[in-house]
C-alpha cells in the first residue's frame, strides 16, 4: 500500500513540476540583449536534456516501487547486472554532459570571449553600500582618475573625482540611473568601493559580480527600449534587498537629450 | 606494543587481527594527521603565492645575514632530523640511554632553531615590519604572509619540542615504548619537510 | 596516554554520571551526543527558517518571540533587514555545519562505525571525546552571537570577504558577532579534522577478523570515504578561517584590497584579494556538500538491501567506486561557485567540465538504487520510505545541477532562488531524509526500543510532500529571476511572485510542523516504545549481531569473525556477516 | 521588632523624600533666565547645490510628491540668511548644567533628514522617526574614543521610533543612510542652551543664565566663529554671525 501511494505521489509531483516548467508559470522575462537568445537557448536545451532525465528517473523509480512492493516472489537482479547501468551512465549521460559542455561553452564564449566592440560606449559603474552610480566620460571622451579618499556621498562625490585638479574629470557625468542608446554596444567597467556586489539585469541576461579591488568589464547590446531594474545579487549587507538602479534603454536622440540633462545637473 | 599483545594485556584470550597494513594505529593516525596538516600548510603557502603574484613591489627585506641565519636554521633543523632518526633507531634497539640522549639532542636543536627564528622575527619587528605594516612604505603583504606562515611553522616546532619532552619522560618511566618515539619522529620529520618548502619560499625568494 | 590504560578503560565502563554520560569516551554516548546536538540545532535552524519565511511572505506579521529575543533586531516582533540576514546566516551555518555535517557523519558514524567494524571503540576514544566537546564549544560560540548586543553576523554562511573581514564598518553584526562566528567555524574545523582522522584509523586499523575492505558495510565505506574528504577539505577551511581572523583581529589584508571606502572613510587595508577568500572557501565549500551527502549515500545503500531483501546491483563495488569518484571529483569543481565572480572566463569553462562530469558517478549511484528495486520484495517500513524519498529528492536536486554547472545558464540563474531550491534538495533535504532513514533504522539499536511506525509514516508523507511544495516552487521563482538573500521584496519584479512566496511559507510551516511529530515520536518511544529485539529488521551487519542497545564494549568481549559481505539477502532468508554458513547471495 | 522596622521604614522614606527634594533643586540659583537671539548670514554667493537623483528608490519621489531635492551642505535663505548653523555656549557655563528635558526629533522624510543639522545635550533624548515608505538605516559615525558609540541600525518605513541619547560632547557627528547614500546629516552634541539657525538664518538660545559667555557658531562647510556675549537677567541679547563664502 505504502509503495503504491509513494509511486502515485512521485508521479504526481513529477507531472506538476514538468507542467509548471513547460507552461512557464513563472518564467524568465523578455530578452532584450543580442547575446541573450544564446543563453535562453542553452536553458531550453538543458531543460530538455535534464527534464528527460528527471522524468525518466522519477517514473522508473515510481514504477519499480509500485510493481515490486511486498512479496512478489523470489528476488532477482536486473538482467546483465550493473554493467548496462554503468555503460548507460558513461555513454548516455557522458554524451549528454559533453554535448552540454560544448554547446554551453559556445554560448559562454559568445558572451565572454568576444572582444568588446571598439566603438562601444564606455560607462563606469561604481557599486557601494547600497547603491550604484554610473559615470560617462563627457565630451572629452576621457574618464578622470579616481581618488577613493575623496569619496564623499554627502557632497554627492560618489566616485571620488577631483574636477578642480584633474582636467579629465571636469566633464565627467555621474548619474544615478544608467541610460544607454538602443542597438549600440555598451562596455561597462564595474568596480566596487566597499564589499562585493553584483550587476544583474534579468532582461539583459547579464549577471556579473563587482569585486573590490578589481575592475571588471562587461559588454552587451540592448535591442529594445524600455526601463529595466538592475538589482544586486551578491550579499552586501543590510540594504542588500534594496540595492538597485534603473537601466533606461533609449533611442539615440532620447539618449543624447537625457545625457545633456544629466550633464546640466552636475 | 602491538595490537596482539594489547589484547592479551586487556585480559582477552582472543587475538585480534593485526592491523591490515602492519601499521600501529598511532603511527597511522600520525600519517593521516600529516596528510591533513600538509593541506593546511598548502593553503597557507597558496595564499602566500597568490599574494606574491598579485602584489607589485613586494618587500624583500632579507640581506645576507638573514639568509645566512636561515641557512644555519636549516642546517640545525636538518641535523635534528638526523638525531631524531638516531633516537628512533635507539628505541628500536631498546637502548634507553641512547633514546634519552638523542631525543635530548633533537629537542636542543629544535630549541636552537626556534631561538634563531625568533631572533629573525625580532630583527624584522625592530625594523618596523608588522603583520600589517611595511617600514619601506610598500605593500604590507610580506609581513602578513611571513609572520603567519613561519608563525604556523614555529608553532609546530615548539609543539614538537614539548611533545618530544613528554615522549622522553614517558619512555624513561616505561609508560611509552618505541612506537611513541617513532610516531613523534614522523611528526618531527614532517615539520622538517615543511621547512624545506618554507625556507626557499619565505627566505630565499625574499632576499634583496 | 598509555595504550594499556585506554584499552583497559574500554572494558571497565567509567563510573559516575559525568564520566559516563557527559565526558564519556564511549563512542556510542558520543554518537548520541552528536545526534542530540544536531537535533537541537535542526530545530533551531528550522525555527529560524520559519521566521524568515513568515517575514518574506507576510512582512507585516509580528513575531512576538523575536521581539522578546532581540528587541533591537525585531522591534515589536517586526524583523529588521539586518536581523533577517543574521537569521539567514545562522540558519545556513547551523544547518550546514551543526546538522548536516554533524548528524549523518559524526552522529551515526560514531555510534555505528566501530560496531560495524567489530571494534570495542574508536581508535582514539579520548580524541573522539574532544571532537565532540570542541564541536560543542563551537556551537556555543555560534549560539552566543544571538545574545550579544550587536547580534549575529549577516554575511551568510559563506562569509564572503571583504564584508566579513573589515569589521563593524560593514554593518551590524560584523563586529563581535562575525568574530565569534569565525572562531566557531575554526573550532568546528578542528573537531571535524580530529573526527575524520579517528574514522580513517578506526576503519583501517580496528576491523575485526575477516572483515576485509570488500566486506565492509556500505555505510562504513561511505563514512570512510567521507572522512578522507573531510580531512582534506576542513584542513583548508581552517587556514581560510585563520586568515580571516587575522584580517579581522591582526590588521592584515589577505582578503581586503586597498582603496575601500566605508562611510566616506578610506580603510587602512591594501593588497588583499576577495577572490583568494572565495578560492579557499569553495575549495572547502564544494567538497563540503559531498561531505554532507556521502554519508547519506552510505546510509541509504546500507538500508536498501535490508528492505529489498537482495544485494544492490553491482554489489559493493559499483556504489563504492561511484562514491570514491564523487569524493575525488569534488575537489576540482569548486570554481563553479565563482562563474560570475570575476574569475577568468576561461577558468569558468575549465571548472564547468568536471562539474558536469560529476553527474556520471552520481547517476551511477542513482541507477544502482533504482534498479536494485527491480525484481525485489520491497518492505515499506519507515526507514525504507525515507530512503526511497531520498532517492527521489536526490534525482530532483541533481537535475538542477545541470543548469548551475554551465557558466552560460548559471549567469542567469546564479544567486536566484533556483540555487536555493537546488541545494536544499541535493544537500539539505536529501541528507536530512537519509538522516531520518538512519534514525528510524538504528533507533532500536541505539535505545533498545522501536519507534511508532504509524507516526513515522505520517511524518514521512507530510515531509515528502512538503519538501516538494517548498523547494520546487523556489526553483520556479528562480527562473522568474527572484533573487536570494533578500529580506523583503520591494522590486517591481518580485512583487508578482508574492503568491508563490505565500504558498512556500504555508508549505514550510506545515513541513516544519510535521517535524514535531518526529520529535514526539523520538522522545515518546524512548520511554514507551515497544522493546526491540536485537535484530528487528532482519539485517546482516555486525551492529545487529549484538544486543540492543549494545553493551559498553559493543560485543561483551567477544571477538567476532566475519565470513561474508554485508548484503547476504535472499527474500526471507539472510545470513549474518558473522555466520559461517554458506553465502546465499554471493557477496 | 515590629516597631523598629516601622520606625526604620519611616525614617528611610523621609530620607528618600529629602534626597529627592535636594536633587530636584537646580544647582543654579533660580533666577529669571536670559535669552540670546541673532541671525547668521552668508557673505558672498552661495555655492551651487547639486540636485539629488533619487531614482534608485521610487518610493522617495512618491513621498516627496515630486518635489525636487538638492544637496544641503549650504542652505541660504532670503537676505543671505544661512541655515543649519548651530549656535552654542562654548565657554562660561559653570556648575551643574541642566539637560534639556524635551526630546528632539530627527526625522527621515522624503529620503532626506529633517532637520539636516540637529543639536542635543548629552543625555537629552533624541527621537528618530521614519516617515517614509522605504527602509532607512541610521548610521551615525562619532569619532572613536570620544565617548559616543557608533551604531548602524535600520528602521522600516513607518516603523517604530527609535530613542537615542549621546553621552559626550561632540561637535558634529555625521549621520548617514547607506540605503540612500545621498542622505546625510549632522548631530551636534553640546552642553547647555543651543540653537540651530532656520531658513532665514535666525536662531534663539533660551534659558541662558545671566553671565558672560563665549558664543560659538558652527557650520558644516564654513567651520566655527565665536564672540563674547553678556546675558543679563530676563533681557534678550542679540548676537549676529557672518560667514564668508569660500
Amino acid at each position: 500500500m505504502a509503495g503504491k501511494v509513494f509511486a502515485v505521489v512521485v508521479v504526481l509531483v513529477t507531472l506538476v513540476t514538468a507542467y509548471c516548467v513547460v507552461t512557464h508559470v513563472w518564467w524568465m522575462p523578455v530578452d532584450i540583449s543580442v547575446h541573450g537568445p544564446k543563453i535562453d537557448h542553452q536553458i531550453e536545451e538543458t531543460i530538455l536534456v535534464a527534464g528527460l532525465l528527471f522524468i525518466a528517473g522519477q517514473i522508473v523509480l515510481a514504477s519499480f516501487v509500485f510493481r515490486y512492493g511486498g512479496a512478489t516472489g523470489k528476488p532477482k537482479q536486473i538482467p546483465g547486472g550493473a554493467k548496462p547501468l554503468v555503460i548507460f551512465a558513461f555513454v548516455l549521460v557522458g554524451t549528454e554532459v559533453l554535448a552540454l559542455s560544448f554547446i554551453g561553452s559556445k554560448a559562454w564564449g559568445a558572451v565572454y570571449f568576444e572582444a568588446p566592440d571598439p566603438s562601444s560606449l564606455r560607462i563606469d559603474v561604481q557599486a557601494g553600500q547600497f547603491a550604484y552610480y554610473f559615470r560617462y566620460s563627457g565630451p572629452d571622451g576621457k574618464f578622470g582618475p579616481l581618488h577613493p579618499e575623496l569619496i564623499n556621498e554627502g557632497n554627492q562625490n560618489y566616485f571620488g573625482l577631483d574636477p578642480d585638479h584633474d582636467p579629465d574629470a571636469k566633464d565627467d557625468i555621474v548619474t544615478a540611473e544608467i541610460g544607454i542608446p538602443v542597438n549600440k554596444p555598451i562596455l561597462l567597467t564595474l568596480h566596487s568601493k566597499d564589499v562585493g556586489h553584483s550587476f544583474y539585469v534579468r532582461e539583459l541576461r547579464v549577471q556579473q559580480d563587482f569585486v573590490p579591488g578589481l575592475s571588471i568589464p562587461v559588454h552587451f547590446t540592448a535591442i529594445q527600449t524600455g526601463r529595466y531594474e538592475i538589482v544586486c545579487t551578491q550579499l552586501c549587507g543590510l540594504g542588500h534587498y534594496n540595492m538597485k538602479a534603473y537601466l533606461s534603454v533609449l533611442s539615440q536622440s532620447d539618449f543624447d537629450d537625457w545625457l545633456k540633462k544629466q550633464a546640466a545637473m552636475q | 606494543m602491538s595490537q596482539i599483545e594489547l589484547m592479551v594485556a586487556g585480559g582477552h584470550e582472543v587475538i585480534m587481527e593485526a592491523s591490515p597494513y602492519g601499521i600501529e594505529k598511532k603511527k597511522l593516525g600520525m600519517w593521516i594527521f600529516i596528510v591533513s596538516d600538509a593541506c593546511t600548510f598548502g593553503a597557507f603557502l597558496f595564499a602566500y603565492g597568490y599574494m606574491r603574484i598579485g602584489t607589485v613591489a613586494w618587500g624583500t627585506p632579507f640581506g645576507f645575514s638573514s639568509i645566512l641565519n636561515g641557512m644555519i636554521m636549516t642546517a640545525v633543523l636538518l641535523s635534528s632530523s638526523l638525531t631524531m632518526l638516531a633516537a628512533v633507531r635507539a628505541a628500536q634497539a631498546d637502548d634507553g640511554a641512547a633514546v634519552k640522549k638523542w631525543l635530548g639532542a633533537t629537542m636542543l636543536l629544535g630549541a636552537i632553531f626556534a631561538a634563531l627564528h625568533l631572533r629573525e622575527w625580532f630583527n624584522l619587528i625592530s625594523e618596523g615590519w608588522r603583520l600589517f605594516a611595511n617600514p619601506t612604505g610598500g605593500p604590507a603583504q610580506f609581513g602578513a604572509t611571513f609572520f603567519s606562515v613561519t608563525g604556523l611553522h614555529l608553532t609546530h616546532v615548539i609543539t614538537g619540542v614539548i611533545a618530544l619532552g613528554f615522549v622522553a619522560r614517558g619512555y624513561k618511566q616505561g609508560r611509552y615504548d618505541q612506537s611513541h618515539v617513532e610516531t613523534a619522529g614522523l611528526y618531527w620529520h614532517f615539520v622538517d619537510l615543511v621547512w624545506m618548502f618554507v625556507f626557499p619560499l619565505m627566505y630565499l625568494m625574499n632576499a634583496h | 596516554m598509555a595504550e594499556t590504560q585506554v584499552h583497559a578503560a574500554h572494558h571497565a565502563p567509567s563510573q559516575g554520571f559525568i564520566r559516563k554520560y557527559v565526558f564519556s569516551v564511549d563512542h556510542k554516548i558520543i554518537g548520541i551526543q552528536y545526534l542530540t546536538l544536531s537535533m537541537v540545532s535542526a530545530f533551531i535552524g528550522m525555527a529560524l527558517s520559519w521566521a524568515m519565511r513568515i517575514h518574506l511572505a507576510y512582512p507585516d506579521f509580528r513575531i512576538p518571540i523575536l521581539g522578546w529575543l532581540s528587541p533591537n533586531g525585531a522591534p515589536n516582533g517586526l524583523m529588521t533587514p539586518e536581523y533577517y540576514l543574521s537569521l539567514m546566516t545562522m540558519h545556513g551555518t547551523i544547518m550546514a555545519f551543526f546538522v548536516l555535517t554533524a548528524a549523518p557523519f559524526a552522529g551515526f558514524g560514531n555510534f555505528v562505525l566501530p560496531i560495524q567494524v567489530g571494534a570495542a571503540d574508536m581508535a582514539f576514544p579520548r580524541l573522539n571525546m574532544s571532537s565532540f566537546w570542541v564541536t560543542f564549544v563551537g556551537f556555543l560560540l555560534a549560539a552566543a552571537t544571538f545574545f550579544i548586543p550587536d547580534g549575529p553576523p549577516l554575511s551568510g554562511w559563506t562569509a564572503y570577504a571583504p564584508l566579513s573581514a573589515v569589521g563593524s564598518v560593514a554593518g551590524p553584526g560584523q563586529g563581535l558577532g562575525q568574530t565569534l562566528w569565525v572562531l566557531s567555524i575554526a573550532m568546528f574545523c578542528v573537531a571535524s579534522l580530529m573526527g575524520a582522522l579517528n574514522f580513517i584509523v578506526t576503519t583501517l586499523d580496528m576491523r575485526t577478523k575477516g572483515l576485509t575492505l570488500s566486506r565492509l558495510p556500505l555505510s562504513t565505506w561511505a563514512w570512510f570515504i567521507d572522512a578522507w574528504v573531510s580531512l582534506l577539505a576542513f584542513a583548508v577551511l581552517l587556514p581560510c578561517g585563520l586568515l580571516l581572523a587575522l584580517d579581522r583581529l591582526g590588521g592584515t589584508s589577505f582578503f581586503i584590497p586597498g582603496g575601500l571606502v566605508f562611510n566616506d572613510q578610506l580603510q587602512p587595508h591594501s593588497g588583499g584579494s576577495p577572490l583568494l577568500f572565495q578560492h579557499l572557501f569553495w575549495f572547502f565549500g564544494h567538497p563540503e556538500v559531498y561531505i554532507i551527502i556521502l554519508p547519506a549515500f552510505g546510509i541509504v545503500s546500507h538500508i536498501f538491501p535490508t528492505f529489498i531483501r537482495k544485494p544492490l546491483v553491482g554489489g559493493w563495488k559499483v556504489i563504492t567506486f561511484a562514491e570514491i569518484a564523487v569524493g575525488t571529483l569534488s575537489f576540482v569543481v569548486w570554481g563553479h561557485h565563482m562563474f560570475v565572480s570575476g574569475m577568468s572566463p576561461f577558468m569558468a569553462m575549465v571548472f564547468s567540465v568536471p562539474t558536469l562530469f560529476i553527474t556520471i558517478p552520481s547517476v551511477i549511484a542513482v541507477l544502482v538504487w533504482v534498479f536494485s528495486l527491480y525484481g525485489a520484495n520491497i518492505r515499506f517500513d519507515t526507514p525504507m520510505l525515507y530512503s526511497l524519498g531520498f532517492v527521489s529528492l536526490f534525482i530532483t536536486g541533481g537535475i538542477g545541477g545541470f543548469f548551475l554547472a554551465q557558466p552560460s545558464t548559471d549567469s542567469y540563474l546564479h544567486a536566484t532562488s533556483f540555487v536555493v531550491g537546488h541545494f536544499h534538495f541535493t544537500m539539505g533535504l536529501s541528507a536530512i531524509f537519509a538522516t531520518f532513514a538512519g534514525f528510524y533504522y538504528w533507533y532500536p539499536k541505539i535505545f533498545g526500543r522501536t519507534m511508532n511506525e504509524k507516526l513515522g509514516k505520517l511524518h514521512f508523507w507530510l515531509s515528502f510532500v512538503g519538501v516538494y511544495c517548498v523547494f520546487i516552487t523556489l526553483h520556479l521563482t528562480g527562473f522568474a529571476g527572484s533573487v536570494r538573500r533578500y529580506s523583503a521584496f520591494v522590486d517591481d519584479f518580485m512583487i508578482p511572485l508574492m503568491p508563490a512566496q505565500r504558498f512556500m511559507t504555508i508549505s514550510a510551516l506545515l513541513l516544519g510542523a510535521a517535524q514535531f511529530i518526529f520529535l514526539f515520536n523520538a522522545i515518546w518511544s524512548r520511554f514507551k516504545g515497544p522493546k526491540s529485539s536485537d535484530n528487528p529488521w532482519g539485517a546482516t551487519t555486525l551492529e545487529w549481531a549484538t544486543t540492543s542497545p549494545p553493551p559498553f564494549d559493543n560485543f561483551g568481549g567477544r571477538q567476532l569473525t566475519v565470513y561474508h559481505g554485508p548484503m547476504e539477502y535472499d527474500d526471507e532468508a539472510s545470513v549474518m556477516q558473522t555466520s559461517p554458513e554458506a553465502s546465499i547471495a554471493g557477496t | 521588632m515590629k516597631t523598629h522596622q516601622r520606625i526604620g521604614a519611616t525614617v528611610f522614606a523621609l530620607l528618600l523624600i529629602v534626597a529627592g527634594l535636594l536633587r530636584s533643586t537646580p544647582g543654579v540659583r533660580a533666577t529669571a533666565m536670559g535669552q540670546v537671539t541673532g541671525t547668521v548670514k552668508l557673505d558672498g554667493p552661495a555655492p551651487h547645490q547639486k540636485p539629488i537623483d533619487m531614482s534608485k528608490d521610487p518610493s522617495c519621489a512618491q513621498t516627496r510628491g515630486g518635489a525636487p531635492a538638492s544637496g544641503e551642505n549650504v542652505v541660504v535663505g532670503t537676505d543671505g540668511g544661512l541655515a543649519n548653523v548651530v549656535v552654542y555656549i562654548s565657554q562660561g557655563l559653570n556648575g551643574d548644567i541642566p539637560v534639556a528635558s524635551k526630546p528632539v526629533t530627527f526625522e527621515q522624510k522624503g529620503c532626506q533628514y529633517v532637520p539636516h543639522v540637529v543639536a542635543v545635550n548629552p543625555g537629552q533624548h533624541m527621537t528618530i522617526l521614519n516617515d517614509d515608505k522605504t527602509m532607512h538605516n541610521i548610521h551615525p559615525d562619532p569619532k572613536p574614543g570620544g565617548g559616543n558609540n557608533a551604531f548602524n541600525k535600520s528602521q522600516l518605513g513607518g516603523g517604530p521610533s527609535l530613542d537615542v541619547t549621546w553621552t559626550a560632547e561632540e561637535i558634529a557627528i555625521p549621520v548617514k543612510c547607506n540605503v540612500h547614500p545621498w542622505m546625510h546629516a549632522f548631530i551636534v552634541v553640546v552642553k547647555g542652551p543651543n540653537g540651530v539657525s532656520g531658513g532665514n538664518g535666525s536662531f534663539k538660545l533660551e534659558n541662558v543664565p545671566p553671565g558672560t559667555y563665549t558664543l560659538t557658531a558652527w557650520h558644516e562647510t564654513y567651520g566655527t566663529q565665536s564672540q563674547k556675549v553678556t546675558v543679563a537677567e530676563g533681557k534678550p541679547v542679540t548676537a549676529d554671525f557672518t560667514f564668508k563664502a569660500k
